[in-house]
C-alpha cells in the first residue's frame, strides 16, 4: 500500500462521483460543483503518476500541467457562474 | 474555317453564362433580357451548327479536367451528342421566343429565364458529357434549374408537384451517384466508350454487372418516366407552358432516355447488355410503359394531363429501341429522340396558346377552337397526326424504322404493340382534333370566345416547330436530315 | 504496512471520497460549497502528501479558494436576486424539481461501471512508470531557474503556461461580457472587529503574495500561488466595499488584465533570433526574462482574479436596462 | 528532548482538536459551539505550533512559523466573530434548557 | 539583433495580440479585428507555402524538442485547416461588420472582436499542436472564447443555450484531460509521437474512450449532441456561422489527429463510432424536417452532418483508415464553408423579413433574394449535390465504402442525402411560394452588400468542388497517416 495507489484510486472515485454530480444534477451551481470534483480527480490522476517512491524527487511536468488545469478550470468556473448569475436576473425580471 | 478545341465548352458557355447576367438583370430590363437571350439561343445554334459540321468531318473534340485523382470532368462531341444538342439548340430558341411572349407581364422573369439558361446549359452538358461521372453532374443541375421552373407559379399546387418532382428526380439522382460510384469501383472508370467498358469484368462478376444495370437504368429511368416511376411527370404539368414544353421535349424527359442510350451502347455495350441478359426485361419495360401511358392518356380530361401520359408512353419507343438491340430499331430510336421533341413541344405550345388565349384548359372546353386559332390548331394536328405515326409525318419514321428493327430482332410482339399503341394514340388525339375542327363552340362563356389576340412570338413558334415535324418526315433521307445522322451515330455505337 | 502514515493516508482518503459525495449530496447549497472547500483543502493535503506542494498551493489557493468564493458569492447573488436570502436549498425563480432517484440511481450505476473500468485502467498502469524526470534532471542546468516546476512551467512548456493566461483572458472576457452594471447585493456588514483585522491582514497578504512569487524560482510557489494570494487583497478590498469598481477603471483594468499575457507573448516572440526560436530563452538572461514574466503574469492574475469575483463589467446602466447598451 | 517536548505538546494540541470538534457536533445551538471550537482551537493551535517550532531548523522557519500561528489565530478569532454576529443578527436561537 | 519569426508562432500569436488589442481599445475593435485578419492569413498563406515547398515542417517551441517540450507542426492537413478558418473567418469578420453596425449592438460590437480573435487563436493553435495537454489547454480557450460569442445577444434563450453549451464543454475537456491523465500514467510522455505504436493497454484504451467521448461531446456527436442546437440556433448569425462552421471542426479535427497517433484497439470500435454518426444523421435529419424555425434547422443539418463526417471516418473499417480521413477531411472543410455561408444567409434572412419562422417565409412582401438564393447554393454543398465540395467529399465516402463492401455506410449516406433533399426543400418552398403575400412582390428587394461575404462562402463551397484533386493533394502533404498515397 503506497501513497499513490491509496491517492490514485481516491482521484478515481471523485472523478466518478463528479461524473455522477454532472449526469444527474439539476441546479445550476451544484452541477458547476460536480465539475470541478472531476478536474479534482483527473488533477489526482496527474500527481499519481508523477510520485516516485521518496527519496526520488516527483516527475515535475504533471504537477505543471495540474497547476495549470486548475487555473483553466477556475476561469471555467467563472464563465459558467457569470452566465447562472446573469440567467437569474434575467428570470426573475421576467417573472415580475 | 478556323480550329476550335474549345468549342464544346464555348455552347456550354453561352447558356451558363447567360444565367447569372440573367439573374442580376432588374425586373424592368426585358429588352435588354430579350437581347440577350435571344442572341445567346442564336450563338448556340450557330456555334452548333458549326460544331456539328467539325465533327461530321471527322474532327474530335475531347476536353479533360482532372477533379479527383484519375476521375475527370469529360466533354466529348460524338455524333450521338450533337444529335442532341442540335435539338436542344433549336428547341431553345425556339422555346425562349415563345416563354418572351408567354411571360410578357408575368412575375419574376429574371429568375425565371435565368434558370431557363441553365436548365438549357445542363441539357448540352448532359448531351456533351464524356463519361458517366460529368453526366451525372449535368444531370443534377438539371434537377436544379427546372425545379424553380416547375413551381415557378408560387401556388401551393404548385409547391406540391414541386415538391414530389424534387424528391422524385433528386431520389433518381442519388440512385444515378451510386450506379456511377459502382461502376468505377467496378471498371475503375466511367467513360463512354462504344462497345462499352464493362466487356472484361462481366465475366466474372456477372451479378454485379447485372445489378449495376438495374440501377443505372432504374435511375436514369425517373427521369425518363418508365413504369413505375412516372408519376412526377403529369404532376409536374403546373408548370408554365413553355416550361412543359421544354421538359418533355428536351430537357428533362430526354435526357433520361439519352441517358439509357449512353448506358446501353457505350457503358455496357449493347452486347455486354444482351449477354447479361438485360435487353429482354427492359423491352418488357419500355412496351409496358407504352401501353400504360396511352391507356391513362385517353381518359385525362386536362389538355396538359392527356399530353403528359402521352409523353410517358412516347418516350419509351426510345428506349424500346435501344432494348431491342437491333441496328436498324436503333435508327428508330434515335430518330424518336427527335421526331418526339419536335412534336411533343408543338402540342405543349398549342395548349399553352389555347390556354392563354382562350382560357381553354381541357379537353371537354375545345369544341370549336379549330376556327378560332387556326394556326395553332393546325400546328397542333401535325404534331397529333405525326404522333399517330402518318406517313410522311416525323412520327411515321421512327415508327417504320422501329417496327423494321422488331422484325430484325425476331421480336414480332413489337409490330403489334406499336400497332396497339398507334390505335391507342389515335384514340385519345383524334377526338381532340374532331373537337376542335367539327364541333361548334359551346354558346356560353365556357368555349372560344371570338378571336384571340396573342402576339406572334406564341403564334409562330408551334408554327415553326409543326413545319419542322413535316420536313423532317418528308425528307427524311436528306443528307444532314436527323436520320441520316442517326445513321452514321448507329453505324459507331454498333461498331460496323 | 508498516509504514503508520499509510493510514493517515486511508483516513485522509476516506475523507475526501466521503466529502466529494456529501458536498453533491447535502440539500442546503451553502452546506455544499462549505463541504466543497473542506474537501479542496483535504485534497491539498493528500497532494503534499504526494510530494506537490506547488499543486497543493495552487489547489488551495486557486482551486479552493477562489473557486469557493466564488461559488459564495454567487450563491448570495441569486438568493439577493430571487429573493429567497433566508432559505435553504432554493435559491431560484422557478424551483428546481428534485431529481427521481431512479434517474439518480441509473446515473450512479452507469458511472459506477464507468469508474470500475477506469479502476482497473488504473490498477493495470505501470506504477511510477515512465516519465520526463530524467529529461528535466538533464536539462534544468540550462532552464534559468532552480526548481523544477517553475522551470517546467515557465521553460520548458511556458507555451502551455502562456496559453493558460490567455484562457484566464479569455474567462474574463467572456465575463465581462456576459454581466455588467454597477449596483448589486448590498455588502454585508462585518463589523469593527473585521475591519481591525483587515487591516492588519492586507499587507501582509501582499507580503506573502510577493513572496511566493519570489521565491518560485528555487522553492515551490511562483505567479500563480503568488497571483491568488494577492487575489485574496482584491477580493477583501471588494468585500468590504472599500474598493468599488467604476466606469472610469475600465481601462487600468483592460491593461492589468493582458498585461500578463502580452509581456508573456512579447518575450516569447523577441527571443527568437540568433537562431533561436520562439519560448528559447537565451541562458544568460533566463532568470532575469522568466522573473519579468512571472512578474507580470502576477499583476494579471491577481487582477483577474478579482475582476472574476467582482464578476461584471463596471458599466452606468439606464434604469430598466437589461440587454444590449 | 526537543523530541519529546515536541511530541508532547503537540500530542497535547491535537487534544484539545479533538475537543474542539467534540463540542462543535454535541452542543445544541451555534453559539455554544463556537465557543468551543474557537477556544479549544485557539488553544490546540498554539501547541502545536509551539511543538512544531521546536522541530524547526532553523530560526527562519520558527520566525515563519510564529507569523503563521498569529495570523491563523487571528483570522480565526475574526471568523468567531464575524459567525456570530451573522447568527445573532438573522435571529438564529439560543436553547435554553 | 534581427528577430526570426516562424509563420507557425505567428498564425497562433498575431489573433492573440489582436485580440489583447481589440480588448483594451474597444473603440477600434473591428479596425483591430480586421487587420488581424488580414495579418492572420498572411501568415497563414506563408506557412502553406512553406509547406508546398519543403512538405511538413516543425518548430520545437524553447529549442527543447518533444517530449520535454512542446513542437509545433504543420503538414498538408493543419495548413488546410488553418485555410479554412482564415477564409471563413475573414469572409464572416465582413459580414459581422454589417451585422453588427447598429447602435444597440454597440456592446455586441465590442466584444465580438476580442472573443473572436481568441477563438481564432485557439483553433489555431489547435491546428498546429502535437501535444495532447496543449491540445486540451488550446480547447478550452476554445471552449471559453465560444460561450462567449454564443450569449453575445444577450437574450434569455441565449444564454440558457450558452450555459448548457458551457457545461457540455468543460465536461468533455475534463473527459479529455482525464484521459491525458491516462496516457501519461501508461507513456510517460504527452506527445504525438510517443503515442505512436504504443501497445494498446488498459490504461491506453482508457485514455482513448475518455478522450474520444470528451471529443465527441464538443463536436457533438450524437448522441451527446443535445446542446449543439440551441446554442447554434439562437447565438447572433455572425457568431453562429464560426460555432457550426468552425468551432465544431477544432474537436473534429483533433479526433483525426488522434487516430493517425493513437493505437487503435479494434474494428469493433470504429464500427460503433460510425453508428453513432448514423444515428446523428438519421435523427439530426429527422430533427431538422420538424424544425420550426430556420436557424434551428440550420442547426439540426450541423448535427446530421457531423455525424456523416464520423460515417466518412469509418466508411472502410481499420483498413481504410488511411484513406477514409482524406474523405473526412474533406467533409470537414465543405461543411465549414457551406454551413458558414448558410448561417449568414439565414441571419440575413432573419435580418430582412424580421423573424425566421420557416412556415411563415413566405407571407412577407419582402424578398431577400440574394440570400434566399446563397441559402439554395450552401444547401447544394451540403446535400452533397455536383459539383460542390461536399458531393466530391459524399463521392469519396461511398467510394472508399462500396469498395471495401461496407454498403451499410453507403445506405446511410444515401438516407441522409434524401432527409436532407426534405428538410431543405421546406425552406425553398418558402422561398418560392408567394401566391400568399398580398402586397405586389417589389424586384430585388433585399440585394444588399451585406450579400457579398455568405455569397461568396457558398460559391466557394460550390466551386472548390472543382478544384477537388488539387485540394486533395494538398492535403495528403506530409502523408499525415504515414501511408503514401
Amino acid at each position: 500500500m503506497t501513497p499513490d495507489l491509496i491517492y490514485g484510486l481516491t482521484g478515481v472515485a471523485v472523478f466518478g462521483i463528479g461524473l455522477v454530480g454532472a449526469l444527474s444534477a439539476q441546479d445550476r451551481l451544484r452541477r458547476v460543483l460536480a465539475l470541478k470534483l472531476c478536474s479534482v480527480g483527473a488533477g489526482f490522476l496527474l500527481v499519481v503518476g508523477a510520485w516516485r517512491e521518496p527519496p526520488a524527487a516527483p516527475d515535475p511536468v504533471p504537477h505543471a500541467l495540474v497547476i495549470t488545469g486548475i487555473v483553466v478550470m477556475v476561469s471555467a468556473t467563472a464563465v459558467a457562474l457569470a452566465l447562472i448569475r446573469r440567467l437569474q436576473t434575467l428570470e426573475a425580471t421576467d417573472e415580475r | 474555317m478556323m480550329d476550335a478545341p474549345l468549342l464544346p465548352l464555348f455552347i456550354l458557355l453561352t447558356s451558363l453564362l447567360a444565367a447569372p447576367i440573367l439573374f442580376a438583370l432588374p425586373e424592368r430590363a426585358a429588352r435588354l433580357r430579350t437581347a440577350i437571350n435571344l442572341g445567346m439561343a442564336a450563338l448556340k445554334v450557330a456555334l452548333v451548327g458549326w460544331l456539328s459540321i467539325k465533327v461530321s468531318q471527322g474532327v474530335i473534340y475531347d476536353l479533360r479536367f482532372e477533379m479527383l485523382p484519375g476521375l475527370e470532368f469529360k466533354l466529348q462531341a460524338d455524333p450521338l451528342a450533337i444529335l442532341f444538342i442540335a435539338l436542344s439548340a433549336v428547341l431553345w430558341l425556339i422555346t425562349t421566343i415563345y416563354s418572351v411572349g408567354y411571360l410578357e407581364h408575368g412575375p419574376h422573369r429574371a429568375r425565371f429565364f435565368g434558370f431557363f439558361s441553365l436548365c438549357v446549359a445542363a441539357t448540352v452538358g448532359i448531351a456533351l458529357s464524356g463519361n458517366l461521372f460529368t453526366f451525372l453532374l449535368f444531370y443534377e443541375l438539371l434537377t436544379l434549374a427546372t425545379y424553380p421552373l416547375v413551381i415557378h407559379r408560387g401556388t401551393a399546387e404548385a409547391l406540391r408537384a414541386g415538391r414530389i418532382y424534387l424528391i422524385y428526380t433528386l431520389a433518381g439522382g442519388l440512385v444515378l451517384l451510386l450506379g456511377t460510384l459502382g461502376l468505377w469501383v467496378l471498371a475503375g472508370t466511367t467513360d463512354f466508350v462504344p462497345g462499352g467498358v464493362l466487356a472484361d469484368v462481366v465475366a466474372e462478376n456477372r451479378l454485379a454487372a447485372q445489378l449495376l444495370f438495374v440501377v443505372l437504368i432504374g435511375a436514369l429511368g425517373v427521369k425518363a418516366a418508365l413504369v413505375p416511376f412516372h408519376r412526377w411527370l403529369p404532376i409536374a404539368m403546373v408548370a408554365p407552358a413553355p416550361v412543359s414544353a421544354l421538359l418533355h421535349a428536351v430537357a428533362v424527359v430526354k435526357a433520361g432516355a439519352f441517358g439509357i442510350m449512353r448506358v446501353v451502347y457505350e457503358v455496357f455495350g449493347i452486347e455486354t447488355a444482351q449477354t447479361l441478359g438485360m435487353t429482354a426485361p427492359l423491352a418488357a419495360l419500355a412496351g409496358v410503359t407504352i401501353i400504360y401511358g396511352s391507356i391513362r392518356a385517353i381518359t385525362q380530361d386536362d389538355i396538359k394531363k392527356r399530353l403528359a401520359y402521352s409523353t410517358v408512353s412516347q418516350v419509351s419507343y426510345i428506349t424500346l429501341g435501344v432494348a431491342l438491340a437491333s441496328p436498324i430499331a436503333a435508327v428508330g430510336a434515335l430518330a424518336h429522340l427527335i421526331h418526339q421533341g419536335l412534336m411533343k413541344i408543338t402540342m405543349f405550345m398549342a395548349a399553352g396558346n389555347l390556354a392563354e388565349g382562350l382560357g381553354v384548359k381541357r379537353v371537354s372546353q375545345m369544341d370549336g377552337v379549330g376556327r378560332a386559332m387556326p394556326g395553332t390548331m393546325l400546328a397542333f394536328t401535325l404534331a397529333a397526326l405525326g404522333m399517330i405515326g402518318l406517313p410522311p409525318l416525323a412520327g411515321f419514321v421512327s415508327k417504320w424504322y422501329l417496327a423494321q428493327g422488331g422484325l430484325q430482332a425476331d421480336q414480332v410482339w413489337v409490330i403489334a404493340l406499336l400497332l396497339g399503341s398507334s390505335l391507342l394514340n389515335a384514340i385519345y388525339f383524334l377526338p381532340m382534333l374532331h373537337r376542335a375542327w367539327f364541333r361548334d363552340a359551346a354558346p356560353e362563356g365556357t368555349g372560344a370566345p371570338g378571336r384571340p389576340r396573342i402576339g406572334w412570338m406564341l403564334a409562330a413558334p408551334p408554327v415553326t416547330t409543326a413545319v419542322l415535324v413535316l420536313v423532317a418526315g418528308s425528307f427524311a433521307n436528306a443528307p444532314f436530315s436527323p436520320l441520316e445522322w442517326t445513321r452514321f451515330i448507329v453505324a459507331i455505337e454498333y461498331q460496323e | 504496512m508498516t509504514d503508520p502514515l499509510v493510514i493517515f493516508d486511508l483516513l485522509l482518503a476516506l475523507a475526501i471520497v466521503a466529502l466529494a459525495a456529501a458536498s453533491l449530496s447535502v440539500r442546503d447549497l451553502f452546506s455544499m460549497i462549505v463541504l466543497f472547500i473542506i474537501f479542496g483543502l483535504l485534497s491539498a493535503l493528500a497532494w503534499v502528501r504526494l510530494s506537490a506542494p506547488d499543486v497543493a498551493l495552487a489547489e488551495a489557493a486557486i482551486g479552493t479558494g477562489v473557486t469557493g468564493a466564488l461559488l459564495l458569492k454567487t450563491l448570495h447573488h441569486l438568493r439577493f436576486a430571487s429573493g429567497t436570502l433566508g432559505q435553504k436549498a432554493a435559491y431560484g425563480v422557478t424551483p428546481v424539481a428534485p431529481v427521481p432517484m431512479a434517474v439518480i440511481m441509473t446515473n450512479a450505476v452507469f458511472c459506477g461501471l464507468i469508474t470500475l473500468g477506469l479502476v482497473v485502467a488504473f490498477l493495470g498502469a505501470p506504477a511510477a512508470g515512465p516519465g520526463f524526470d530524467p529529461l528535466v534532471a538533464e536539462a534544468m542546468p540550462q532552464s534559468g531557474v532552480e526548481h523544477p516546476v517553475t522551470g517546467v512551467l515557465l521553460n520548458f512548456r511556458s507555451y502551455d503556461t502562456l496559453m493558460e493566461v490567455v484562457v484566464l483572458l479569455a474567462a474574463v472576457v467572456a465575463v465581462w461580457q456576459i454581466e455588467r452594471g454597477l449596483s448589486e447585493a448590498p455588502a454585508p456588514a462585518m463589523g469593527e472587529v473585521w475591519q481591525g483585522f483587515a487591516r492588519l491582514a492586507l499587507p501582509a497578504i501582499v507580503v506573502v503574495g510577493t513572496y511566493l512569487l519570489w521565491v518560485g524560482a528555487e522553492a515551490p510557489g511562483g505567479a500563480f500561488q503568488g497571483g491568488a494570494v494577492l487575489a485574496a487583497v482584491g477580493l477583501l478590498l471588494l468585500l468590504t466595499r472599500a474598493y468599488v469598481p467604476q466606469p472610469a477603471h475600465r481601462g487600468i483594468a483592460r491593461g492589468a488584465f493582458v498585461l500578463g499575457t502580452a509581456a508573456f507573448a512579447l518575450v516569447a516572440l523577441l527571443v527568437a533570433s540568433g537562431g533561436r526560436v520562439a519560448f528559447e530563452y537565451p541562458l544568460d538572461h533566463a532568470k532575469t526574462l522568466i522573473l519579468l514574466i512571472e512578474g507580470m503574469v502576477t499583476i494579471s492574475i491577481a487582477v483577474t482574479l478579482a475582476a472574476l469575483f467582482h464578476g461584471r463589467e463596471p458599466v452606468a446602466l439606464a434604469k430598466g436596462d437589461r440587454n444590449d447598451t | 528532548m526537543q523530541d519529546v517536548v515536541a511530541a508532547v505538546l503537540i500530542t497535547t494540541g491535537t487534544v484539545f482538536f479533538i475537543a474542539g470538534t467534540v463540542g462543535l457536533l454535541r452542543f445544541p445551538d451555534i453559539f455554544c459551539r463556537l465557543h468551543a471550537l474557537t477556544k479549544a482551537d485557539g488553544l490546540g493551535l498554539a501547541l502545536i505550533a509551539l511543538g512544531v517550532a521546536f522541530l524547526a531548523a532553523t530560526p527562519g522557519a520558527v520566525f515563519r512559523i510564529v507569523l503563521i500561528w498569529f495570523f491563523v489565530a487571528a483570522a480565526s478569532a475574526t471568523c468567531g466573530h464575524l459567525v456570530a454576529r451573522y447568527a445573532r443578527r438573522s435571529g438564529a436561537g439560543v436553547r435554553h434548557d | 539583433m534581427s528577430v526570426e519569426i516562424s509563420p507557425m508562432i505567428l498564425s497562433v500569436f498575431v489573433p492573440l495580440f489582436g485580440a489583447i488589442a481589440a480588448f483594451v481599445l474597444p473603440r477600434a475593435a473591428a479596425l483591430i479585428g480586421f487587420a488581424t485578419l488580414v495579418l492572420t492569413s498572411g501568415a497563414v498563406a506563408w506557412l502553406a507555402r512553406d509547406v508546398l515547398a519543403a512538405g511538413a515542417v516543425g518548430l520545437p517551441l524553447g529549442g527543447w524538442g518533444a517530449p520535454l517540450g512542446i513542437d509545433l507542426r504543420a503538414d498538408g492537413l493543419s495548413v488546410a485547416m488553418l485555410a479554412l478558418t482564415s477564409v471563413v473567418g475573414f469572409l464572416v469578420s465582413i459580414a459581422a461588420l454589417d451585422s453588427l453596425k447598429g447602435p444597440e449592438q454597440a456592446r455586441q460590437r465590442q466584444y465580438f472582436w476580442p472573443l473572436w480573435l481568441l477563438l481564432l487563436t485557439g483553433m489555431n493553435g489547435v491546428y498546429l499542436s502535437t501535444d495532447i495537454f496543449n491540445l486540451y489547454v488550446m480547447i478550452e480557450v476554445i471552449a471559453l472564447a465560444a460561450v462567449g460569442l454564443t450569449v453575445l445577444s444577450g437574450s434569455r434563450a441565449a444564454l440558457q443555450a450558452g450555459l448548457d453549451y458551457m457545461y457540455a464543454s468543460i465536461f468533455g475537456a475534463l473527459l479529455f484531460l482525464m484521459g491525458v491523465g491516462f496516457v501519461y500514467l501508461q507513456l510517460g510522455r504527452l506527445d504525438f509521437a510517443g503515442l505512436t505504436g504504443a501497445a494498446p493497454t488498459g490504461a491506453l484504451i482508457a485514455a482513448l474512450a475518455l478522450i474520444f467521448v470528451g471529443l465527441a461531446l464538443k463536436t457533438a456527436l450524437f448522441p451527446l449532441h443535445f446542446w449543439l442546437p440551441a446554442a447554434h440556433a439562437n447565438a447572433t448569425a455572425p457568431a453562429s456561422a464560426l460555432l457550426s462552421g468552425l468551432v465544431v471542426k477544432a474537436a473534429l479535427y483533433v479526433v483525426l489527429r488522434l487516430a493517425q497517433y493513437m493505437p487503435f484497439p479494434s474494428e469493433n470500435l470504429l464500427t460503433l463510432v460510425g453508428l453513432m454518426g448514423a444515428g446523428a444523421v438519421i435523427w439530426g435529419g429527422v430533427q431538422a424536417l420538424r424544425a420550426e424555425r430556420l436557424k434551428l434547422l440550420v442547426a439540426w443539418s450541423t448535427v446530421a452532418q457531423i455525424g456523416l463526417i464520423f460515417v466518412a471516418f469509418a466508411r472502410a473499417g481499420e483498413v481504410g483508415l488511411s484513406e477514409s480521413w482524406k474523405a473526412a477531411a474533406l467533409l470537414i472543410l465543405a461543411h465549414g464553408i457551406a454551413k458558414a455561408a448558410m448561417f449568414l444567409a439565414a441571419g440575413r434572412i432573419k435580418d430582412e423579413i424580421g423573424h425566421d419562422v420557416i412556415r411563415d417565409l413566405d407571407r412577407t412582401p419582402i424578398r431577400p433574394t440574394l440570400a434566399q438564393f446563397t441559402f439554395a447554393l450552401a444547401a447544394i454543398s451540403l446535400i452533397g449535390l455536383p459539383p460542390s465540395l461536399g458531393f466530391i467529399g459524399k463521392w469519396s465516402l461511398m467510394e472508399g465504402a462500396m469498395a471495401a463492401g461496407y454498403w451499410h455506410w453507403v445506405g446511410v449516406t444515401m438516407a441522409g442525402t434524401l432527409l436532407s433533399v426534405a428538410y431543405f426543400s421546406r425552406v425553398f418552398a418558402g422561398f418560392l411560394r408567394f401566391d400568399r403575400v398580398r402586397a405586389p412582390v417589389g424586384e430585388h428587394q433585399g440585394w444588399a452588400l451585406a450579400d457579398a461575404a455568405p455569397l461568396t462562402l457558398a460559391l466557394m463551397a460550390i466551386g472548390l468542388g472543382l478544384l477537388a484533386a488539387p485540394v486533395l493533394s494538398f492535403i495528403e502533404i506530409g502523408y499525415p497517416f504515414g501511408v503514401a498515397p
